[in-house]
């Protein structure tokens, strides 16, 4: 059942040390809020998820929260490399991050099968690929029909899942609209999910049938966090920081500036300042 | 005829391989931008999707990302990432998966997961995304890069992705019954693959390049056909409609300028 | 790539005696018009597959039409019993019917499979359910992970889909809403695939952009049918004919009414006469 | 309190025992009707999932059938098939299986698929549609069914859903770890499974109800607890409640009684 928390709140009761988790957004929707409330909490040792690891793992990861990362592309969307990843996994700086990496189709059906509830996910995959190789969570199984050999992973089931969404209604019912990526599926994977909105509405009477919504028996905990996205962007709200994800590109590339700039835009901010950061980028 | 840079070629050929029939798998940076000047030119009713969802998707401006609003917006529909993987790219409904590569050889293998050893990588690069199914799954692959003996080498350091392996039937004899790498356009020619070797093979060279400019910014022996051709120079139409979108695409992109020009892959 | 065709035209070039034929729906938008005109062809032979045959497939069947059946669950919706598919399971009239029978998690997770281009479905199904013991294409396969074993059938993959929907646009993109069913994956499962629509719009601007559209290319052939789906209903066109599923079945429950019935209104009707089935049932 | 048939008290006892926390994986007929009485008094949270893939549905009639527009009129949500069975169901989000039952055993063990022998059927039911899975994925199981020797029965003739198999820990010995049937409602008594034996037990009868009436039309020979209850009547609202939506249901149908009335299942 959902409840509507402060997103401090939702972040301490659902997120601790050790966990496996996921904060998932593709490009669009990424909860940036959520993330940075983990990292002002100094959660360790976490087990970080994500298809597309991008500023926000960065940033975990350069803040020394994770020891492991599974993912299938970790980059800067638009930009090039994560650098403060690159220091981890070359240099162990702050500390060595074991890496688990998959392909996109992998980790889709890894999710998918979480969210159905299985154990591993069963696709055609990874086939003359060589993270087979190096990945010892790549196997095979034989279709009992036509005796092909198909590629197996487990299912993807995080402790917690954070993922951004459009609104949510009074009852703690989530719309997630547009570009809606694995979402829905990171959150029935999870066993806990927090999820911070844009904002919240009496009820979605009038909605279209169809639309991708996450009942509240889903959630564990909402919190509204207006421009939670930020510099990513949430569609029918605000337009993506593209400057923004270019200055990170400088920013990561020096361990001292990393350090100065997380202390006075993440360690000194707080949700409430993600409202300010999206103005100038909503829709005139 | 305007002067064009060979970036600029590099992409307009790539163009002219698609058409309207085809359903294209589209890389962020040359690839989109190849996918959309074709659209924009002689295959109008090309199916561009992109990795998040984004299916008949048709940018005003070149996506940033992925995963840019610009694609949804403007697309037929767009469906979660488990049912693009699963329904539109391993159903087998691409026609063309269109990538670039951090390093390539000449069977057309590409790598984008490290430079050096895999547990102790000189450099951990962004890592293979869709990659590794898009070359298996799509009909066929076309890969686009700028030539450089860094990127173009005798052996990738890991296999991304399995374009022909090590020539010959090696996908065949994998299981793998697409086609794989069937063209490359680089920044100074078009290649093929061998029909029996699958080796990469020049085929044409772009207007000014010479067989010695592709061997200097090419790691490996480079083959050429006997039958060499010149590729058209591009036409006033190709240029200004590329450079029209790049100027369309700068202008959207506030401050997002050079990530465009770089045109960096992301997954 | 779809062409616009007359339903005469689209059933006699897609569907051939001796297919494998699925005509799909899930209580809305049954492809009714679809159904009738191959009755009306006199197609031979048929491997029907629907998780739900009904009414039309009981037509079909009474009809002599089909040599198999593959389904999860064959019932006149709302009233019963399906009285010439038992007939020709119970007594082989007008020709025996062999049965493959599962259970609709398996049915649907096997149009999934299809749809992915998947040889086999797999998942957690069939444990303690008897027809995994009658039913040869019930298979198990492994998980190498945790080695709980999961139920394993074939995809689906029909020679030719027939659906009903809403609405196609002018270059052949196709819309369906409300209970979408299986039908999606019906017609990605299928070599060839023929769509009945409601209405032809100019195209498809201002969607919203996560419903569920097949584009053009997907489907081979589109026939204008208003009313089409009638007895069953399209959201947002007409309801639903209650009381034409109730008279079905008397009208199946003896052989020489059903023929009548059938030269009546199928043998001597075309796709033309649903459009005033469905007048009285039209909104308001 | 007014007069009240049997089946309107079966209905109404087994909404009793829903609750607004539950989610309610609903076969058509009697459990439709108990889920939605549940929802109109003192439910009023319960969430109702239709297989047709409408989740969180409020209709105000009954549906005839598991994909009535109504369902999807009133729904929070309208998923596709697969997903309904993958993310829903086999997902573990149901907390209660609602069934009914051609044939029934002691055990809890449904045959919905045929009469006789399954190669050559006396009678061709239509088969087990979700409920193979809704048995062993759902939290617990409900059943309800109106009370017959031809319905209650020693053996079933083919097991389309597995209750408790033979009894005792069977569902473990199979690996499965919901708790499978946990009480039936007839349309004389209330019914829960022994903790070792797993047999259906009867643990309250319904006003006016006497042992020998349940043992009259039951196949097997009845076991009774020893602190055996009463059902209480239904209350005026339970009963009215009931009966306006039976009536709007009717009223909806137009020509759709009989069948509202008959409470036929499908699939």
């Amino acid at each position: 059942m959902a409840c509507f928390l402060p997103l401090s709140e939702a972040v301490k009761e659902n997120l601790r040390d050790g966990d496996t988790a996921a904060f998932e957004g593709f490009t669009h929707l990424i909860p940036t809020a959520a993330a940075h409330e983990a990292i002002r909490q100094g959660v360790k040792d976490l087990t970080l998820v994500r298809m597309t690891p991008d500023v926000v793992y960065d940033q975990m990861i350069g803040m020394g929260m994770a020891s492991r990362l599974v993912f299938s592309y970790a980059g800067n969307p638009g930009v090039g490399l994560l650098r403060r990843l690159r220091d981890a996994v070359e240099n162990g700086w702050p500390r060595p991050v074991e890496i688990e990496e998959h392909s996109h189709a992998a980790m889709a059906n890894a999710y998918e099968a979480g969210a159905a509830g299985l154990p591993c996910a069963v696709f055609r995959g990874y086939r003359g690929a060589e993270l087979a190789r190096v990945n010892p969570n790549i196997k095979s199984v034989t279709c009992p029909f036509t005796g092909e050999e198909l590629a197996a992973v487990p299912a993807v089931r995080p402790d917690v899942t954070f993922i951004h969404a459009q609104k949510a209604d009074k009852k703690g019912n989530v719309l997630v609209e547009g570009i809606v990526g694995i979402q829905k599926e990171a959150v029935l994977a999870a066993k806990r999910a927090v999820v911070t909105v844009e904002e919240v509405v009496e009820d979605f009477s009038g909605l279209h049938p169809n639309l991708c919504v996450l009942p509240h028996w889903t959630v564990t905990a909402i919190s509204v966090v207006p421009g939670g996205a930020h510099p990513s962007y949430t569609h029918g709200y605000y337009a993506r920081d593209n400057a923004a994800y270019l200055e990170w590109d400088e920013v990561a590339a020096d361990r001292e500036r990393f350090r100065a700039w997380m202390e006075e835009n993440v360690m000194k901010a707080g949700p409430d300042d993600f409202a300010g950061r999206v103005a100038g980028l909503r829709a005139a | 005829m305007s002067d064009f840079t060979p970036n600029e070629m590099m992409t307009i050929a790539a163009s002219r391989a698609l058409t309207s029939e085809d359903v294209c798998f589209v890389g962020i940076g040359a690839p989109s931008a190849a996918c959309n000047v074709a659209r924009l030119t002689h295959a109008p009713d090309i199916t561009l999707i992109y990795e998040s969802g984004t299916i008949g998707t048709a940018p005003d401006v070149l996506p940033l990302s992925i995963g840019d609003g610009e694609l949804c917006d403007t697309a037929l529909t767009t469906v979660p990432v488990p049912e693009m993987f699963r329904y539109w790219l391993q159903g087998g409904r691409i026609t063309i998966g269109f990538l670039g590569a951090a390093q390539l050889d000449k069977y057309g293998n590409i790598n984008t997961t490290v430079v050096g050893d895999y547990e102790k990588p000189k450099v951990r690069l962004p890592g293979g995304g869709g990659a590794p199914e898009i070359a298996t799954s799509s009909g066929q692959v076309y890969i686009t890069m700028a030539q450089s003996k860094r990127g173009m080498v005798e052996k990738i350091d890991f296999f991304t992705s399995f374009g022909h392996g090590e020539g010959g039937d090696h996908r065949k004899r994998l299981g793998i019954d697409t086609k794989g790498p069937t063209l490359l356009i680089t920044d100074l020619a078009i290649w093929k693959p061998d029909p029996e070797t699958k080796e990469f093979t020049v085929v044409s060279l772009h207007p000014g390049v010479t067989r010695e400019m592709v061997q200097e910014t090419c790691g490996w022996p480079v083959k050429f056909a006997v039958e060499l051709e010149e590729t058209p120079p591009p036409t006033e139409l190709e240029l200004s409609t590329l450079r029209d979108l790049k100027a369309r695409t700068d202008a959207a992109h506030k401050g997002g300028g050079p990530a465009a020009k770089r045109g960096a892959k992301d997954g």
